[in-house]
């Protein structure tokens, strides 16, 4: 599938983002420095940048980062291979969806912190350890997102699907999927953000290298400004993330009526 | 070949259930174009619903061939009323069609040559890249139709396919179906509004009475087999049947008076 | 009807063969930290039956609920607005993306910054979290309203207030209430996080401490307990979407 | 549950053993082992592992990722009063006898509601961790100055926090350990015990521990272990300018604020009788339930 | 009162823009029956998105009483070709017609009236408490026109608005049409396949050419005023103005090859 005409942000679209963002910037780095937030546990913006602006010539950030970024890639492929095939069974199949209700339920609150030291014990200190909780917390969120998604599919179109005889496998690649699409983008960008978190206190807890490890090492070395440096390096990268991802969603979900454009 | 035998159909409501279909018999043979006719809300969708075996009569059986039918058989085809949600958006309109032609072991280059005759036959050949939302609600409804005749089904099941398209293009539309039933040994079962088209195009025409709708009456249609939409529709014997199907028709919704529907 | 009492059947068939599952599996366990199911359940009935216990699941909900109700009601409607205001979502997406990918731990001192340590603070880590989903949700699928019905709502002079309620909202909540059920689970998780400072009650707080003081099964018999208010939260969520959203589930038994 | 992983050894023959340890001054020594050579003198490689908290650390120790990990006395405690295998291997770091050059403090505000030792009988101690040395080592300090202990009350959060909680009043009083006192002098905030000294003068407050059934495969690794950390602890005792510089480099400390920090003591071998005297009190205090078997531990 | 001005409509492709409609004039006078007939996907349904101020016009305006369209004005009233997907699933019928009716400052008991009245015009008294899915196609329809009557707007636009009923209630609803205007001083500006229906109803035909779409006429339809489904319709002149519209739609049909298209 191809895009068409999707609606992409325009140039203004990019200006008016961008300018929230400096206005937020300033109206931060005026709050601290009156003193309306308390500076020395809340560094104002510039503060953070000069912290921040030496790392980002050095390796390391950048090596965290990829770290980072790795755990959170890994953990959110495998999270959404595992739902989707079975998010899209549970919510066309009634009778699997019946069996496997309570159970779901059961462990989708499971808070990953309570898990650290049985998957630490379990898998270790090292990355699998940090893209097992991380695809733990995305799968079910994602699981969620597919079975209501392939919930919603139109009736007629399911019923034109029975009709021409497509097989089951069929149904769910070319009516059930296409039909949670929508769904599960969103379920994604939901599911991105919490893999990218669980990684980040994976990170932080069990010491696997990343960007989390540094925000752990700068709170115990007595650096805040260091410390925020990364957090918003963390929360850049959560942007950038999300950014990619709606891009990829226009053109998968060129057809919805989201992205239809002008009519 | 396709008996339907004393269905009725009941639905669920809040304070018990609704009986919208009473009892209905028919078959349909080999080769035959059988049209369903009856005022609206008389229950037309609701029988071909059970006949296709997407809804379950509450009472009676359809068998094709001898065989119960519990879900829609590989063999049909269905045009739906609500043509427009038939269509998968996610795809294009080539891709509609060539969908159901997947799991008829056709190589490629076969599919694609149905493909491009439906939608040659229903005029829609320049459409083929388009998606469905893209397209007026005429064009939609012909790519349905496009997809029903390349799937090349034993029995077809249109219900108001011809509802949204101009006059010239529903004539040549009704002449592509006698065209396919003859080059095809297909069998029909049709629904509509337009009494013309009845007569004009079916071997026999069904008559359904107003909800809980029993069979009014079937009306074999006795013109000619090879029909032509001058010609045939200049016979007298066209216009008779076209009078007494229209004033059974109209004598269904007058004698109930509309408020009490 | 039948298919609801055999769903009904099946979820405990499922339920039953899970524990039983899980019941053999850790019976002869010597581990630490995987302790045996009967064990669990007896520290689980111990403590949480208690009057301690029942006190610590008490501020727990009430927190989680507050939280859960904000997140879901702020969610909405920053969604809903986000949604049709192109320009809105455009200049605010950004910092709101960045928000989000920031981890809950880490926003804790923040939190502390604004609310001190009380249940305000904990009320607030639990709604910051739990918008995002709702909001998300909500955004996405306000975006994608039906066009026809957008048309019809124009045409009609179906606007402000009235059009939220009566063509907005009917139409974003199938996947509205897909957000919800995300965020239902994230709430209970974050009652966790908020619970790990300052605290000296609550489910989060008996986990965390047991955690840190190495005892396992106590730490477990809270899991459970999170495992069996998840269930039952999404239950009662099941029960209320029936009632909001009744031609959800009608259109589909229908045919 | 024997076996465990096998251990590997470099191209010239030294043991590879990893050390998991939490960011703080304690882990100085370690860092220095390595840096100077001592660990290689001793036929060891050792790498480093740094954790956030004990709750990843213990658990890793014992399935022997980290063949030798770190956790304070009470911790240890708890973790054998659960049934974990663990085997203590040596001394980390310890209280001294100054209580001028006290890593630990409990703090107040100035103009807050308590200012002297006597009111902290009734205040909200802000500690990191609830059951734990913090508490136990405040309660102990304050008995021994004759104040009742039994109306305090503990509010946990990370230390870096516990400024802010200070300044707002969310706390009464907060125990702080470098160099996080640093930076709670800087605030302007008054000590008022420094509680590890007052409650016992030269006491080991963490240990180097290993699994019990490491520690039963390899007792010659675990001996060269702890003779390389008799020389480590010896080294940064002697070099506190590069045990400063040690966590500096390896952990990204403030300079700034390490340079003025109190070190705590390196002490040398395996301090039993600290423990048995901690035991007693955290019994007392709740922080275990009943008498650690020492002779299990040690 | 309503004026059309040399609209264009251009649509967004992959390769760059399709024009859709090219250039179309006309106006509709107060009380005026105003059809556009044409093939199917000639933008006839563009045409009237463009009028009720839905969809911009690449080049062009549309003003009403003077005033630049830009949205829907208050004071009209469409029915959607798409019917069924207009209606709000979660609301019965019943609240769907009455919903626009929220915005006129009605007491309740009026709006209560005026409800009852349209379904009791539509034929669907009893079916008021039904959700739009439980209804037939042609029910659905029917109550798309019947919150549009309700209404009682000043232009109402209707797109096919009888595409899924039955001929009997097909041409009741026509007769509805021509009384609501009289009784309400409308204007209407319809779309329908039907020529016999749009040179009956009419006052004036628009026939719109293959997309890009121009005018290709507009037929004054010189009949009485007053009509009648049997009286009318076999008038001489009727028949003659119905022949001429056939055959230019035909024409058009035919000219350009189906595959074309
Ligand atoms: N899901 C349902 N629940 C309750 N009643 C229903 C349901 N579906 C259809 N009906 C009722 O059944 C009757 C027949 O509907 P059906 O769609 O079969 O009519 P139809 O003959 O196809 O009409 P049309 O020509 O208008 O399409 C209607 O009165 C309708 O209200
Ligand atoms: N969103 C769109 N993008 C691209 N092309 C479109 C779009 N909408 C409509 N078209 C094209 O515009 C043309 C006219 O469509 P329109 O719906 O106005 O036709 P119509 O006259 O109403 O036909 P019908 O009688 O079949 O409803 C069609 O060729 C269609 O493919
Ligand atoms: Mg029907
Ligand atoms: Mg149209």
């Amino acid at each position: 599938m191809t895009a068409v005409h999707t609606a992409r942000p325009t140039r203004p679209g990019w200006l008016l983002a961008a300018g929230t963002v400096v206005v937020l910037l300033v109206l931060e780095e005026v709050l601290t420095r009156t003193g309306v937030l308390p500076a020395d546990y809340f560094p104002p913006v510039s503060q953070i940048v000069a912290a921040l602006l030496p790392e980002l010539a050095g390796a390391p950030l950048w090596l965290q980062l990829g770290q980072t970024l790795q755990g959170w890639f890994v953990a959110l492929v495998l999270a959404t291979a595992l739902a989707v095939p079975l998010g899209l069974l549970l919510g066309t199949v009634w009778w699997a969806r019946a069996l496997t209700r309570p159970v779901v339920e059961f462990l989708r609150p499971v808070p990953s912190v309570a898990l650290i030291p049985l998957v630490v014990l379990a898998l270790g200190t090292g990355k699998q350890s940090e893209l097992f909780l991380a695809t733990f917390a995305a799968f079910w969120q994602l699981l969620v997102a597919t079975t209501a998604g392939a919930g919603a599919v139109d009736q007629v179109t399911a019923e034109a699907a029975r009709c021409y005889g497509l097989t089951r496998a069929q149904t769910l690649r070319w009516v059930a999927l296409p039909s949670a699409l929508p769904y599960l983008m969103t379920g994604i960008r939901v599911a991105s953000a919490t893999s990218l978190i669980l990684v980040v206190t994976a990170e932080i807890i069990i010491g696997v290298p990343g960007l989390g490890a540094q925000i752990s090492l700068n709170r115990a070395g007595g650096s805040p400004d260091l410390m925020y440096a990364y957090i918003i390096v963390t929360g850049l990268l959560g942007w950038l993330i999300n950014t990619a991802l709606a891009a990829g969603e226009r053109r998968v979900l060129h057809w919805d009526a989201a992205n239809r454009g002008p009519r | 070949m396709l008996e339907v035998t004393n269905i009725a159909k009941e639905f669920p409501t809040r304070t018990g259930t609704t009986r919208v279909v009473d009892d209905v018999t028919f078959t349909v043979g080999e080769r035959e174009f059988f049209t369903i006719v009856g005022p609206s809300g008389a229950g037309k969708t609701t029988v071909l619903r059970c006949l296709t075996g997407l809804a379950k009569p509450t009472e009676g059986t359809v068998r094709f061939n001898g065989k119960k039918i519990v879900g829609p058989p590989p063999e049909f085809a269905v045009v739906f009323q609500d043509y427009a949600r038939s269509l998968m958006a996610w795809f294009t309109v080539r891709r509609n069609v060539e969908l159901p032609l997947r799991n008829l072991g056709l190589s490629a280059a076969e599919r694609r040559e149905r493909v491009d005759t439906a939608l040659a036959q229903v005029g829609l050949s320049a459409a083929g890249s388009k998606y469905p939302w893209q397209l007026s609600g005429g064009m939609q409804q012909r790519v349905a139709i496009a997809r029903a005749i390349a799937y090349r089904p034993q029995v077809l099941i249109m219900d108001e396919p011809f509802a949204s398209v101009d006059a010239q293009t529903r004539a040549d539309l009704e002449d592509l179906l006698l065209r396919v039933r003859d080059e095809t040994d297909l069998a029909l079962v049709f629904v509509t509004h337009d009494v013309d088209e009845a007569v004009y195009l079916s071997d026999r025409v069904a008559i359904l009475s107003r909800s809980p709708s029993r069979i009014d009456e079937i009306v074999p249609i006795d013109l000619p087999a090879q029909r032509d939409q001058i010609g045939t529709k200049e016979l007298p014997e066209f216009a008779r049947l076209r009078a007494h199907v229209f004033s059974r028709i109209r004598a269904m919704v007058n004698t109930e008076p509309a408020s009490a529907h | 009807m039948n298919r609801r009492v055999l769903s009904a059947l099946l979820g405990v068939v499922g339920a039953v063969a899970t524990v039983a599952i899980w019941w053999l599996a850790t019976e002869n366990s010597a581990s630490v930290y995987f302790p045996p199911l009967s064990r669990i359940l007896e520290t689980a009935q111990e403590h949480w039956l208690s009057a301690e216990g029942r006190a610590d699941i008490a501020s727990s909900i009430g927190n989680l609920l507050s939280g859960l109700v904000i997140g879901v009601v702020v969610g909405i409607v920053v969604g809903v607005a986000l949604g049709q205001v192109p320009l809105l979502h455009r200049a605010l997406s950004p910092s709101i993306e960045f928000v989000r990918a920031i981890p809950a731990t880490a926003l804790l001192p923040f939190a502390m910054m604004l609310f001190g340590l009380g249940t305000e603070m904990k009320v607030f880590l639990i709604a910051l979290g739990c918008v995002w989903p709702v909001l998300l949700n909500a955004l996405d699928g306000t975006r994608s309203l039906e066009p026809t019905l957008r048309d019809t709502a124009s045409v009609y002079g179906i606007t402000g207030v009235r059009r939220q309620l009566n063509v907005v909202l009917p139409a974003a909540a199938p996947r509205i209430a897909s957000g919800i059920r995300v965020a239902i689970p994230l709430s209970l998780i974050l009652t966790v996080t908020s619970e790990m400072v300052g605290s000296h009650q609550g489910i989060g707080f008996v986990i965390v401490d047991a955690q840190n003081t190495f005892r396992i099964t106590d730490m477990w018999s809270g899991v459970l307990l999170l495992g069996v208010l998840g269930f039952a939260l999404t239950w009662l969520f099941g029960v209320a979407e029936k009632l909001l959203l009744p031609w959800e589930k009608r259109a589909e038994r229908a045919r | 549950a024997c076996g465990g992983p096998e251990l590997t050894k470099t191209a010239d023959g030294r043991t590879a053993l990893r050390v998991g340890i939490i960011p703080t001054i304690d882990a100085a020594p370690l860092y220095l082992g390595v840096s100077e050579g001592i660990f290689a003198k001793h036929g060891l490689d050792v790498t480093v592992h740094v954790a956030d908290s004990g709750a990843a650390l213990i658990p890793a120790t014992v399935k022997q990722e980290n063949q030798i990990g770190y956790a304070n006395v009470i911790s240890d405690f708890q973790a054998a009063e659960q049934g974990l295998d663990i085997k203590l291997v040596h001394n980390c770091c310890g209280s001294g006898a100054d209580p001028a050059k006290d890593v630990s403090q409990v703090l107040v505000k100035p103009d807050g509601p308590i200012r002297t030792v006597g009111d902290l009988a009734h205040a909200n101690i802000a500690v990191n961790s609830l059951h734990n040395i913090g508490e136990v080592s405040i309660k102990m300090a304050l008995e021994k100055r004759g104040v009742d202990v039994s109306g305090i009350r503990f509010t946990p959060m990370p230390f870096s926090d516990m400024n802010d909680a200070l300044k707002r009043g969310d706390v009464d009083a907060i125990w702080q350990v470098e160099p996080n006192v640093q930076a709670a002098l800087a605030a302007g905030f008054t000590p008022l015990i420094s509680n590890f000294v007052e409650a016992r003068p030269e006491a080991t407050l963490g240990y180097y521990l290993t699994s019990g059934a490491f520690a039963k495969q390899n007792p010659q690794v675990v001996q060269a272990f702890s003779d390389a950390m008799d020389e480590a602890n010896r080294f940064a005792t002697e070099h506190p300018d590069k045990a400063r510089e040690a966590v500096v480099t390896n952990l990204r400390f403030n300079p700034e604020i390490v340079s003025t920090a109190n070190l705590p003591t390196y002490p040398q071998g395996l301090d039993r009788a600290s423990a048995a005297e901690y035991a007693t009190y955290a019994v007392k205090y709740g922080a275990i339930e009943k008498a650690p078997d020492l002779d299990g531990l040690f």
